[in-house]
């Protein structure tokens, strides 16, 4: 558990809504939702997570913190938006699940070895270094994200899509050496770190 | 020409459903002067096309025939079909409104002996049936229909069977030429009672019911129960007329959703429990129903109805808002997804057929009426001060079922006499 | 039959009847058999010239009684509207023609079906007159309303916009009964956002302005008799002194009193901070808009738990098993006002359906989560005083657990209990029966049937019919409010004109001697020979509507005003000494006897089948515009209602060689169909006793069914006619014909 | 017609050497023939798509898009910014629409853009291709450039999640929108009906982290298409396309599938009816190589 974390604790006690609705993107819509579970049905990886979406809400409601943050449930959004196109109450719930992962990444209270996290991590250091994304790092270092093995076994196994992938001019393996990315560098990397200041500020204010 | 003699101590009720042959009757049968205005060739309005009512399970053309006969008993109610407002100005106590009347082809020598029926044979869609069958060109909407009249669907006309209608006519009471009329009557009070209609279930995507022919709307469901209904009251399915046997309700299907109708439309909740009994009249223990739910909204001693029907093994009852149906391609079954909210149960359950609750809104938006009135987001009419001698009745103020639409169209017959009564003072 | 009767016969040829039957045969008919003094016939007798014929006739003072031999009764109603002139139509159309094949077989018996109905017709309107009212009363436009809530007060200035007088009898020093205890109220007008005034004061400034209506504050209904249109009322204070007023009709408007939360002792009701929703009220009337105390310890309330459905929608001993409808919308408000005087109160609802049905009511659910106010779907089994504040025991059903949890302050969403005074259908107290404690009764009322309005369900006093909510038992007195169903401020104030409307309609209508719903209008009443009478007191014990009292002497007096004119007191009456101007014992009879009945040996049963005219018979109509058809034996006569069917006419259609007998009433029991709301049943019980009758003329029971039919029946009823025929048919014909 | 132009955000998969490059070389071609001139965002960066949560919170991930909007502005001031990639046009919409909501989000996010010395106005419009098509154009003017109809080969549109859902193309109702359908037709070839997993989602940017839930999302939308007797599937998504057509090997593998159909972008279609030769429609960037297309593109 970070500091921040035990800060944040201290600050809203037992109001687990109210730290929500203050920290998690789009937090302050978890109170309209008027448990009707047609998120929850729509949901495509519905059979894949223990939570849904109205009972996280609703275990919000209730001050179940840790169950919450530690849930898996937000990490297995594929972002299809289907919940919040059918939600009667107008809840932008893919949003609250990203939030709600974000949140509990930030607070270091995320289930270990989630391999979205992993992955979604990678994706943002992979594109926030040069500003666009190189797909051949980013598919190695997924690959190689559990361990040297784990990763020459994977990368075997996908072998013959990155040759389908290369004959199709799809896939480029000097990427490696560099590839794409912005030309401010700086100007990107500043707009960066003011973006993340201003967001901490906002988190750090509380117990300070 | 049709000439109306009415004056500011007339009361003007627009609609002819319960609500609005409620509001007259109570006013003419004290002594009031009172013309009902009805836009569809008949009065009846949406009750007419009821099986039953809950959660008495009686037959809404029981007391249709009790007002009927008072209408016809009464010389001070006079009755206009096939007619509409459009436009209304003055002030309360002294209105004067503008109406348009469609021609019925027929006139008042029609003694509805039917041969003009026998005599033709193009068809139309049957709209007092939801579509579900066709009727003739020349036709009397239902059965109790009043004024007992038949009617020649406009688009016959200039075609051979409106003339063969005509030479079978024996009593000379087809008259072809009638024309469009538009009138205006001077009234002291106006009775909007223009009531509800069924949200387009097609809008409800997730639900299919322009997709699949096993999905249907509570209403159309209370047609096919009638035994003068499209099915002579077989509860069969529309893909392949199989006994519906094991039958879902959708609730709130349009309702309490901002996709669609924001508010809950009171109805549905008993509307699905009153018909999930349809199931237990037709095939006993061998139906089943199963009512899918946000709250169940059995207000009062409708509570007492939720549960008798919750009582009944048959009648299976899951926390849920449906997320979407899909169709068993092979049985044409269709299959409810979604999840049982308490306690987080995932199902995909098959059933014969789908029923959707559909919900309740105004027939007519008084947002864009032709009328200045004071209503609300939903279109309902508010009971407002500044709506002087204009009252909203029934459905055309609030999603209501029909005892409370009575119990509303009731109390604005009493204001509506208000006004003409002080006119009347005023006057001597 | 002292005025002279002269009947005239119009046969219509249109719609098929020239083609279909012998009209020249039916004039004959009704001259020979009929005794018509003069017949016409018109190949379209509904038509202008056809109508003008008649109206000829009559205006030349050459008819006094019509029959018309043309379509149902049902039909053309308009064209038919004859005044000063005594009418009846036989249904040659509907009941005849078109439920018939156009056959040469079949063209004989549909003849003879059409001449019966002719000579029927004739029978009936000679036994008939034009009913005229009693002028037993006057007009009196006082409208008398007990009870001063919202409800009363609504309806008396409701009324008195109309231009009625009123007088307000309230128990209370002051007006505004339970909404005067509120803070504050729902709102009933866009937007459906925060709660509103309580609107009381502005009802009480009205009522107080207004010369029309006078206000009777600490008194209560000592007496009430006479009828609508001549009520004689005792208005009584506490000290006693009494005044007698009269008025032309009554609106019940006793309200409710709040279900007894001490019952509920799982949810330790004796703890300063549980309290009912009437008790939060009091508390934020103290509060005004500040911080809401807890009583325990005037501590501000950080967190408050509203348990909805306490000690309702219950079968549990002593709950209710109703639901009091305003609850949901009633805590969410009370919710806010926690929430206006802090936002970061923790506000909980907790409820197992939340009900805010209608357009507005899903807007305040909205608006109230928006302000904070958190919903849990769950089931509270127990509430202890711990020692921070009340401890809770709840099952969350969405999270599917048990928890228990403390809060500063508990309310309890209790029920509503009708306050509808005496209910007269109580069984009698047995012998020795301990009596705990007696309802003080509302009205009072003189009545043989009892001291108040009988009550429909958890005595409430609401109108059985869903199409007629003011279908009310005691004529021309008119419940509103909670009294007669659970309901909202909003509702309430509906009702309230809703009721006010029809008292002053009784008020009208009494006045002019005009019946009240369902036969509105009819001008006939029951009158009845006193010297036959044998004071058996059937009548009275029978009138749906407790219209008849007795006199010392134990006479029927029919107070014509309360009546209803079902003829439910005709039909009890062993004497037969009851009867309507145009309805008695003889119009009907003499229909019956009427019939020509075919010897034995002409194998041509004859059916009588007596139909209620409000479902049966126009079941009969439609069945015949759907051309379905029937046996051609039967006769058909339709009737007020089942309960008007007098045993005589069994019998003596039996004497006289009818083969079988149906009688086609509305459904009976809980959800009776019967608008003159016993008709149907106690038919069948007189029915029942019919048998008696069939075995002492040695005839078989299967001669005599009733049946309980409803308007949709347009297959089943032509069914049972058809097998009553085929019964008929086995068992063979009756041997009295004569 | 005039010329038109826009704004363009191409995307870090549209990029050379990228996964779906032949959609940039086929939009091209398309453009061509439709005389549409799209104006590159210069150094756009990548959206972080929506699965850039984890790392990055709500204000970086809306700087990255506000970025690109506020560069498309000073670039193209009265151009509409058009996307062809479905995640970044719904990540720069979002973006657009989130901050025209909240005040304090926009003088946030333009604090962040002050440090790269940008400004955000937020005035302009952000469409993906497809709209632009129906929207700017609509079928028959589309259809009146077809020089090879499409005859005889029967496609599935798969429209997929985030062209659809939150905002849908043309107003077209989620749950069974229409467009490629209608766009098939107008091209002269024979659209799938009722393909019910057309809006099926094929488990986006799970096929990497949790491949055995994602590939059995796409199984079941291959199926469908070869049920529906789909010669090829159409697609206006590269990440659906990417998903959709190289896994059929390892879907073959672990459900006993035939599965070896051709995964096209609704741009390929278009570039090869309009008469483009197969190298300008990039049909060599099928890894399931689309043969009819090939046969029409090479008469």
């Amino acid at each position: 558990m970070s500091e921040l974390n035990n800060r944040v604790v201290e600050k809203y006690r037992n109001n687990f809504l109210k730290e929500v609705e203050a920290n998690v993107e789009e937090g302050d819509w978890v109170k309209m939702c008027m448990q009707c579970g047609v998120c929850a049905g729509s949901c495509p990886l519905g059979d894949a997570w223990e939570h849904t979406p109205q009972k996280l809400f609703m275990m919000i409601r209730a001050g179940k913190r840790d169950e919450v943050l530690s849930s898996d449930a937000m990490w297995m959004c594929t972002s299809c938006y289907n919940c919040i196109v059918r939600c009667p109450r107008e809840l932008p719930i893919t949003h609250i699940m990203h939030g709600l992962a974000h949140y509990a990444a930030r607070l270091g209270l995320s289930p270990k070895n989630q391999p979205t996290q992993k992955f979604a991590q990678l994706f943002w250091d992979n594109l926030t270094k040069t500003g666009r994304v190189n797909e051949l790092k980013l598919g190695l270092n997924l690959y190689f994200m559990n361990g040297f093995s784990e990763g020459v076994k994977k990368s075997l196994e996908m072998r013959s899509i990155g040759q389908g992938m290369f004959f199709a001019k799809r896939l480029n393996p000097m990427e490696i050496l560099g590839g794409h990315g912005v030309k401010d560098q700086a100007g990107f990397h500043a707009m960066l770190d003011k973006a993340r200041e201003i967001e901490d500020a906002k988190l750090d204010k509380f117990g300070k | 020409m049709t000439d109306v003699v009415a004056t500011n101590q007339t009361i003007l009720v627009v609609g002819g459903g319960i609500s609005g042959m409620t509001a007259a009757l109570e006013a003419a049968e004290c002594g009031k002067d009172v013309i009902l205005l009805e836009k569809n060739p008949s009065l009846g309005g949406r009750v007419s096309q009821l099986y039953k009512y809950f959660p008495k399970l009686c037959f809404p053309t029981c007391g249709m025939e009790i007002n009927l006969r008072r209408i016809k008993a009464r010389n001070n109610l006079r009755v206009m079909t096939l007619a509409e407002v459009t436009k209304v100005s003055g002030d309360k106590g002294n209105y004067s409104v503008d109406v348009k009347i469609s021609p019925r082809y027929v006139n008042e020598n029609c003694t509805a002996c039917g041969a003009c029926s026998d005599a033709v044979s193009a068809e139309f869609d049957n709209e007092h049936n939801y579509n579900l069958d066709k009727r003739k060109g020349a036709y009397l909407p239902f059965t109790m229909a009043f004024p007992q009249r038949y009617v020649i669907d406009p688009a016959m006309i200039g075609t051979d069977d409106a003339a063969k209608a005509k030479d079978a006519c024996p009593v000379g009471a087809i008259d072809l030429d009638m024309a469009e009329e538009n009138i205006q009557l001077n009234v002291g009070s106006v009775v909007w009672a223009t009531g509800w209609k069924p949200y387009d279930a097609a809008k409800i995507q997730p639900y299919g019911y322009d997709r699949f022919d096993n999905v249907i709307t509570s209403v159309e469901l209370e047609r096919m129960m009638d035994p003068q209904g499209p099915t002579g009251g077989k509860l069969i399915r529309p893909s392949d007329g199989k006994e519906a046997k094991d039958v879902a309700f959708i609730q709130c299907a349009g309702s309490r959703d901002r996709n669609h109708l924001r508010h809950c439309s009171r109805i549905c909740c008993m509307a699905s429990l009153k018909q999930s009994t349809y199931t237990r009249e037709k095939f006993g223990d061998e139906g089943k129903s199963t009512i899918y739910y946000i709250d169940i909204r059995a207000i009062d001693r409708f509570e007492d109805f939720y549960q008798k029907v919750k009582s009944d093994s048959t009648v299976n009852f899951i926390k849920s808002k449906v997320a979407s149906v899909v169709e068993d391609k092979d049985t044409g079954n269709p299959i409810l997804k979604g999840v049982d909210t308490e306690g987080y149960k995932r199902y995909a359950n098959p059933h014969d057929l789908v029923v959707l609750a559909v919900g309740m809104e105004p027939s007519v938006n008084f947002n864009d009426a032709p009328v200045d009135i004071v209503s609300n987001e939903f279109g309902f009419i508010e009971a407002n001060p500044e709506n002087g001698g204009l009252f909203g009745a029934g459905c055309a103020s609030d999603a209501l079922d029909v005892n409370r639409a009575v119990q509303s169209a009731t109390a604005s017959a009493l204001r509506a006499i208000q006004v003409v009564n002080q006119v009347a003072e005023a006057e001597d | 039959m002292a005025v002279q009767k002269d009947i005239g016969a119009y046969i219509c040829s249109g719609c098929g009847l020239g083609d279909r039957l012998d009209c020249d045969q039916l004039e004959k008919v009704a001259k020979s058999d009929g005794r018509a003094k003069l017949t016409r016939q018109h190949e379209f007798l509904c038509s202008k010239a056809g109508v003008e014929m008649i109206q000829a006739d009559i205006d030349a003072g050459d008819v006094s009684h019509i029959v018309l031999g043309a379509c149902s009764r049902r039909a053309k109603t308009d064209a038919f509207n004859f005044e000063n002139v005594v009418m009846t139509r036989t249904n040659l159309r509907e009941g005849v023609i078109w439920v018939r094949p156009d056959t040469d077989e079949a063209r004989e018996s549909t003849q003879e079906m059409a001449d019966d109905y002719i000579r029927m017709g004739c029978a009936e309107v000679k036994y008939q007159d034009l009913p005229a009212p009693s002028q037993e009363q006057g007009l009196n436009r006082n409208m008398l309303v007990v009870g001063g809530g919202i409800t009363g007060m609504t309806s008396a200035i409701e009324a008195a916009k109309a231009g009625y007088n009123v007088g307000l009898v309230e128990k209370a020093g002051h007006l505004g009964g339970t909404a005067a205890a509120l803070y504050k109220r729902v709102p009933e007008r866009a937007p459906y956002s925060l709660p509103v005034d309580n609107g009381v004061d502005s009802l009480a400034t009205q009522i107080q302005g207004n010369p029309r209506i006078t206000v009777y504050l600490n008194s209560t209904v000592t007496k009430t008799s006479g009828a609508p249109g001549r009520f004689s009322v005792d208005i009584s204070t506490e000290s006693g002194d009494t005044t007698t007023e009269n008025f032309g009709a009554i609106v019940q408007s006793s309200g409710f009193e709040p279900y007894d939360m001490s019952q509920l002792t799982e949810f330790s009701p004796e703890s300063p901070d549980v309290v009912d929703q009437l008790g939060l009220e009091a508390l934020a009337k103290e509060a005004n808009g500040g911080a809401i105390k807890r009583p325990s310890d005037a501590k501000a309330v950080e967190s408050v738990l509203f348990v909805q459905c306490a000690g309702q929608r219950s079968e549990k001993e002593g709950h209710l098993s109703y639901c009091s409808g305003h609850c949901c919308a009633t805590s969410i408000k009370q919710a806010m006002y926690f929430k206006q005087a802090n936002p970061d109160t923790d506000t909980v609802v907790m409820y197992t359906d939340l009900r805010t049905p209608g357009a507005g009511g899903e807007d305040f659910y909205r608006s109230a989560q928006k302000q904070g106010v958190i919903f849990t779907k769950g089931e509270v089994s127990e509430v202890t005083p711990g020692d921070t504040g009340p401890l809770v025991k709840f099952n969350d059903l969405i999270l599917d657990e048990n928890v228990e949890q403390n809060f500063d302050l508990v309310v309890l969403a209790t029920g509503m209990l009708p306050n509808s005074g005496v209910n007269i259908d109580a069984p009698a107290p047995a012998e020795g029966e301990e009596v705990t404690e007696t309802p003080v009764s509302i009205l009072n009322l003189d009545y043989r049937q009892g001291k108040d309005i009988p009550q429909l369900v958890h005595g409430f006093t609401d109108s059985h019919f869903i199409c007629f909510p003011y279908e009310t038992r005691r004529t021309g007195i008119y419940t509103a409010g909670p009294v007669r169903r659970p309901m909202d401020i909003k509702q309430a104030m509906d009702d309230a004109t809703g009721a006010a409307m029809k008292a002053i309609q009784a008020i009208e209508n009494s006045s002019k001697g005009l019946a009240a719903h369902p036969r509105s209008g009819d001008l006939s009443f029951p009158s009845f020979r006193k010297e036959g009478c044998t004071q058996c007191k059937r009548c009275t014990v029978e009138c749906p509507f407790g219209a008849i009292n007795e006199d010392e002497r134990g006479f029927p007096q029919y107070n014509e005003g309360r009546c209803r004119r079902c003829g439910t007191c005709m039909g009890a009456c062993p004497v037969r000494v009851i009867s309507f101007a145009n309805y008695s014992v003889d119009s009907v009879g003499q229909q019956i006897k009427a019939v020509d009945m075919p010897d034995e040996f002409e194998e041509k049963p004859r059916l009588l089948a007596l139909a209620c005219e409000n479902d049966a018979y126009p079941a009969m109509d439609m069945a015949a515009m759907n051309k379905v058809e029937y046996s051609a034996y039967v006769r058909a006569i339709p009737v007020r209602c089942l309960g008007s069917v007098n045993t005589i006419w069994i019998t003596d259609a039996l004497n006289s060689g009818y083969d079988g007998i149906m009688l086609l009433g509305c459904q009976k029991g809980e959800n009776y169909q019967c608008h003159f709301v016993k008709g149907s049943e106690i038919a069948h019980i007189r029915m029942s006793k019919i048998d008696d009758t069939l075995s002492q003329l040695q005839l078989e029971k299967e001669r005599v069914g009733t049946h309980e039919v409803a308007i949709t029946d347009v297959e089943r009823i032509p069914q049972i006619i058809n097998e009553m025929a085929e019964t008929v048919q086995k068992i063979g014909m009756s041997p009295f014909k004569f | 017609m005039a010329k038109k132009e826009y704004s363009f955000y191409p995307g870090c998969s549209s990029q050379k050497g990228a996964s779906s490059i032949n959609y940039l070389i086929s939009t091209n071609s398309m453009c061509e023939e439709l005389d549409i001139q799209l104006n590159h965002i210069p150094d756009w960066n990548c959206c972080a798509a929506s699965i850039g949560y984890a790392g990055g919170g709500e204000l970086p991930r809306l700087a990255l898009s506000a970025r690109n909007i506020a560069l498309s502005e000073q670039a193209h001031p009265d151009q509409d910014i058009v996307a062809t990639c479905a995640a970044c046009w719904l990540a720069t919409k979002e973006t657009k629409e989130r901050l025209d909501e909240s005040a304090d989000l926009m003088a946030e996010t333009n604090q962040a853009l002050s440090a790269a010395g940008l400004e955000i106005k937020n005035n302009k419009e952000v469409r993906h291709m497809a709209e632009v098509l129906i929207e700017d154009f609509g079928y028959e003017a589309l259809g009146a450039k077809v020089k090879k109809p499409l005859e005889g080969i029967k496609i599935a549109g798969y429209v997929g999640c985030q062209t659809n859902r939150p905002f849908g193309i043309d107003g077209e109702s989620y749950e069974n929108p229409m467009y490629l359908d209608k766009l098939v037709e107008t091209l002269g070839a024979d659209p799938v009906k009722n393909y019910d997993k057309k809006v099926q989602c094929c488990g986006g940017a799970l096929a990497f982290s949790e491949p055995e839930k994602s590939q059995d999302m796409i199984k079941d939308i291959i199926g469908a298409a070869y049920d529906g007797g789909a010669d090829m599937i159409v697609t206006p998504c590269p990440v659906c396309q990417m998903n959709v057509e190289v896994y059929q090997d390892q879907i073959n593998e672990k459900y006993g599938t035939k599965f070896n159909i051709p995964v096209v972008y609704y741009s390929t279609l278009m570039s090869v009816a309009y008469g483009r030769n197969a190298k300008d429609s990039a049909l060599n960037g099928q890894i399931i190589k689309a043969k009819q297309l090939e046969a029409i593109a090479n008469k």
